[in-house]
């Protein structure tokens, strides 16, 4: 089932639109042959334009280019270029059934009757949707829904992948599910993939890469690991996962805050802020002579594989620090906490 | 409150609805099973009633085709001055019957505006308001805004990722508009039609102003009954009438 | 495909919506802003123009508060037969003008059924089809079927836990339907309205089957036109008439 | 803000719907003065038709009773029975401000203009609404709807507060917002609240107890631990959080599967079925010599807080293990899981 797939290249691509609104301002961006980018950000961040720019759907302003393998498709509208796209609303066409939507692109291309059939076969148990190949479209769950859009944006063999929040109109539950499937199956085929979403765990679970955007900039490019890890700026670091900010202020070389066991020795140069930072599941609970900081448990809820604790006496502002479900704990308890010397993170204040 | 609705429900439908049916049909029946047929294969009713329908289906498949381009037209584009043309499409719908017909023999009778301009022109007055063509020409004034008020009405309310989805799947204009659009708006190209043809069907004051001799079903219902007094033919064409129009509306 | 459009709109635009238009007011402006004021002051055409107004305005109001009632009860509540009774409701809508003017004669005129009803019961006939009445009956006849199914179309989309949210909140049936049901279904109550009025002000047929001395404008421009050959005043009081119903309808 | 609430009983109350549906088996319910509990369960489980029977929006069939503190309310219709509501839609009223919608209850009870306006600017800073007050509801976003709706609930100060999946028509990101500050909220007002949700997450955040439902009948009530640790079925362990099946047989009193690296002791008497149920985070990672298991990773999805292995070679069907984000695993080596015996759930496999 592997496909063949190109190589994407946008360069100084903006977008201003009629009302001269900027969506876009100018971006770079490469998404390797094969490679699963995931364009994240907030609405309205411009990840939605970037891939309208990519599908051909929107041409950029004067002085952008968009390559597929080198070859400048900048002019190209999006019925020559070979793109598959799947909407958040699906975009089913309601007056054909399952196989006719499937089918639809191959009709397009005039292929022989027998071909369409046998592609459209091959789609549907791909997509486990045998037993409803004749049923009309809007006798389907979301989740039949959603893979429908899925086999026919991938009938016709398309270069690229276009997916604009494909899971976003569909229940948590259901959600988690189809975010494992999709996985799975980009991985098989090994299309060059742009995938647009708003969830940051969506993101994570499906991106070789994810582009951070908002405000129409690429806030950060990399691997969910860099991203989550080395966030280049405070908005990243917000927008990816949960985030503790521990106010304080360095002396001597260290760091001082209410709460802090001793002084914490820096990690790295401190920005003129003074504030500190850890994500809540790097908290280890510890005896308190081994601890960083100590405080007193406000609040504690059991999530199952989890219980996130709020922790109060830290800082300026209470803390929140996931420990794994099977601990007990009283809450309004006092406990210590220790945090890894790699697992604080630096950033500018301004950069929110 | 809401056990009480039924009985006035009830009672208003009752007086309204089917008293004056009953009426009509009553009159109808009047000779019997022999009468209906008399008048049913009536060469000149018969004759009636196919230029009734063929007016109107005429006037309904221009009127939508006109009207699909001008529609499709003007709920995509977005110019300068849209609102108002909009504003002014609609204004025939504020005239009545017979003042549409003053203005279909201001424009093409004896002394109108196209008599005048062909008399200019060719040299010979062209005058077709007082006919068919006349009648045409006004039952088309006053279809053309309510259809195209349903349909952009459709079209703004149609997915725009359904025609980029065709089109990224290779579609060309015309066939985006062939497998994605029209059928999409084929529930609401459907009521317009059938409300045109009903109109059309039913349309009396433009008759009358344009000509008494326009052999109309409405036109021939008004003469049996007010001029010749015949009840039962009056009463039989006026069911004839009224069931092709509840037919061609239920259809829709 | 898209940018061709543009001029077969504007050309179609053009022909058929400036031009009959112009010609009336050609027509009006004969005798200048003097003649606009003769006729526009005339105390008989301004009559006239209070009666259609007057008539429009209550039959209405009548069709709004009798559908209000039936569609709300229709949208709501489910039993059997329901549906039968929605289309039986809608047949009104399948007869013209005329036929609904012969059908008030038969059920409120000289030989009609509540004549001779009143005769058997009083013993004297009640006789009102030919009068200001008769219209009224016959507009409210055609106006309600439009009213109720406008009503309908609004309150079956109307979210039911609107009115479960103003009940956990202590309402009162009336008075959820006051503060919620009311105000929501308000735009389409306008457009019913305005719909109903417009019809209802230009209607002809039902007027001229009923009686050629009801002294409603589309009369009186019908006669001023065609037997008086009045065209200043036929085209001045078309120009009054298709204004009224446009603000009307622009209104809503 | 405590607020007086009462205590609900529904006994043997069942509901059948006209065209003879049924919708709901007779069940008992008890909710304390106070108490938050979660209706949970997919849709058509009978979750909201419980809800509209405590509400009054629904009579239970004859037999059944719904007691507000020991008082007869079956056939109060519900606007007497003074409980707040929330609905997924909001349902505002879209003629009035925020203002206009918060204090209609309390208009609607006739109270001094003046004692509106007092209770109405309480809730409106409650629930940081102050700036929207005059504004029309139609211009809010979905999270600020949402608080409007919960503070018109809340104003004319309801016995009990019922939400039909508040949180639902939110986007992800802000669900888990504000289902940290319904938590918060509902432990500050102690209102007796019933709240109605098919998302396992937000059951477990913010439920003192969760009623497992599922065709018409409560398949499980109790803590999130107890359903979570304990649960009653396949159905309900299935259903909350994610779960492992690990199919062997028993001989001589242990568990036998491929990948056991030594037969495992059974914790329980194990049902006929032959397989045992683990949780992906009570695997811990481990030298082959300590584990129970031994498996090659398939595959590896970092997610941030952690990362989701799937284990091959184990039992007839690959296991999903999650570790600690930061452990760095390249796929595809060998690994040895250890899980702790209390960790195993013995669940009958008819349940299902």
């Amino acid at each position: 089932m592997k496909q063949a797939s190109v190589a994407i290249t946008l360069r100084r691509c903006a977008k201003t639109f009629d009302h001269g609104q900027r969506a876009l301002r100018p971006v770079d961006l490469s998404v390797a042959a094969g490679e699963t980018v995931v364009l994240l950000g907030p609405s309205g961040c411009g990840k939605t334009t970037m891939l309208r720019l990519i599908a051909g759907l929107e041409r950029p302003d004067p002085g952008g280019t968009v390559l597929f393998d080198g070859e400048d498709v900048t002019q190209q509208p999006i019925e020559s270029r070979q793109v598959g796209m799947v909407f958040q609303s699906y975009a089913l066409f309601p007056n054909m059934t399952v196989r006719g939507n499937i089918g639809y692109g191959l009709r397009i291309r005039r292929l022989p009757a027998a071909e369409i059939t046998r592609r459209v076969d091959e789609l549907l148990d791909l997509m486990r949707l045998r037993e409803f190949a004749e049923r009309a479209v809007n006798r389907l769950s979301g989740g039949q829904r959603q893979r429908v859009a899925l086999a026919r944006a991938l009938a016709p063999r398309p270069r690229v992948l276009l997916l604009d929040e494909p899971l976003t109109a569909l229940d948590a539950q259901l959600r988690e599910t189809l975010r494992v499937e999709m996985n799975s199956l980009l991985r098989q085929l090994g299309i060059t993939t742009v995938y647009v979403t708003h969830d940051q765990a969506e993101a994570m679970a499906l991106g070789d890469r994810i582009v951070v955007m908002s405000a129409g900039r690429i806030e950060q490019a990399g691997t969910p690991r860099e991203i989550y890890y080395s966030p280049a700026s405070l908005a990243v670091a917000r927008f990816i996962g949960t985030l503790n900010r521990l106010a304080g202020e360095v002396r001597d070389g260290r760091f001082h805050c209410a709460g802090c066991a001793a002084p914490i020795a820096l990690p790295r140069r401190l920005p003129p802020g003074g504030a500190m930072w850890f994500r809540p599941e790097d908290a280890r609970i510890v005896p308190h002579a081994e601890a960083n900081l100590v405080g007193r448990v406000l609040q504690a809820v059991f999530l199952g594989d989890r219980t996130r604790l709020t922790v109060g006496e830290i800082g300026d502002a209470p803390v929140l620090v996931d420990v794994p479900g099977r601990a007990d704990l009283a809450p309004s308890g006092s406990i210590g906490l220790a945090i890894a010397p790699d697992a604080w993170l630096c950033l500018p204040e301004d950069a929110a | 409150l809401r056990g009480m609705m039924l009985a006035p429900a009830v009672a208003i439908f009752a007086a309204f609805w089917l008293l004056p049916m009953a009426a009509l049909a009553r009159i109808s029946a009047g000779d019997g099973l022999a009468g209906y047929l008399a008048i049913l294969t009536n060469a000149r009713y018969l004759r009636s009633l196919a230029t009734t329908l063929a007016l109107a289906g005429g006037v309904t498949l221009t009127a939508l085709a006109l009207s699909l381009i001008a529609g499709l037209f003007l709920a995509r584009r977005r110019f300068p001055g849209r609102h108002a043309l909009i504003a002014m499409l609609t204004l025939p719908l504020a005239f009545p019957g017979v003042v549409v017909g003053f203005m279909v023999i201001m424009l093409a009778g004896r002394q109108g505006l196209l008599a005048d301009a062909a008399a200019a022109l060719f040299g010979h007055r062209v005058v077709f308001a007082y006919s068919l063509g006349g009648l045409f020409l006004g039952y088309l004034y006053f279809s053309i805004p309510r259809v195209i008020l349903t349909l952009m009405a459709a079209a703004e309310k149609l997915d725009p990722a359904l025609e980029e989805a065709a089109r990224s799947l290779g579609a060309s204009s015309w066939q985006v508009l062939r497998d994605v659009v029209l059928p999409a708006l084929a529930p609401a190209l459907a009521a317009a039609s059938a409300l045109c043809f009903a109109t059309a069907v039913g349309a009396f004051g433009t008759a009358f102003t344009l000509a008494t001799d326009i052999n109309v079903l409405p036109m021939v219902i008004y003469t049996a009954f007010t001029l010749n007094a015949d009840l039962l033919t009056a009463a039989t064409l006026s069911l004839v009438l009224g069931a092709v129009t509840w037919l061609v509306l239920a259809w829709a």
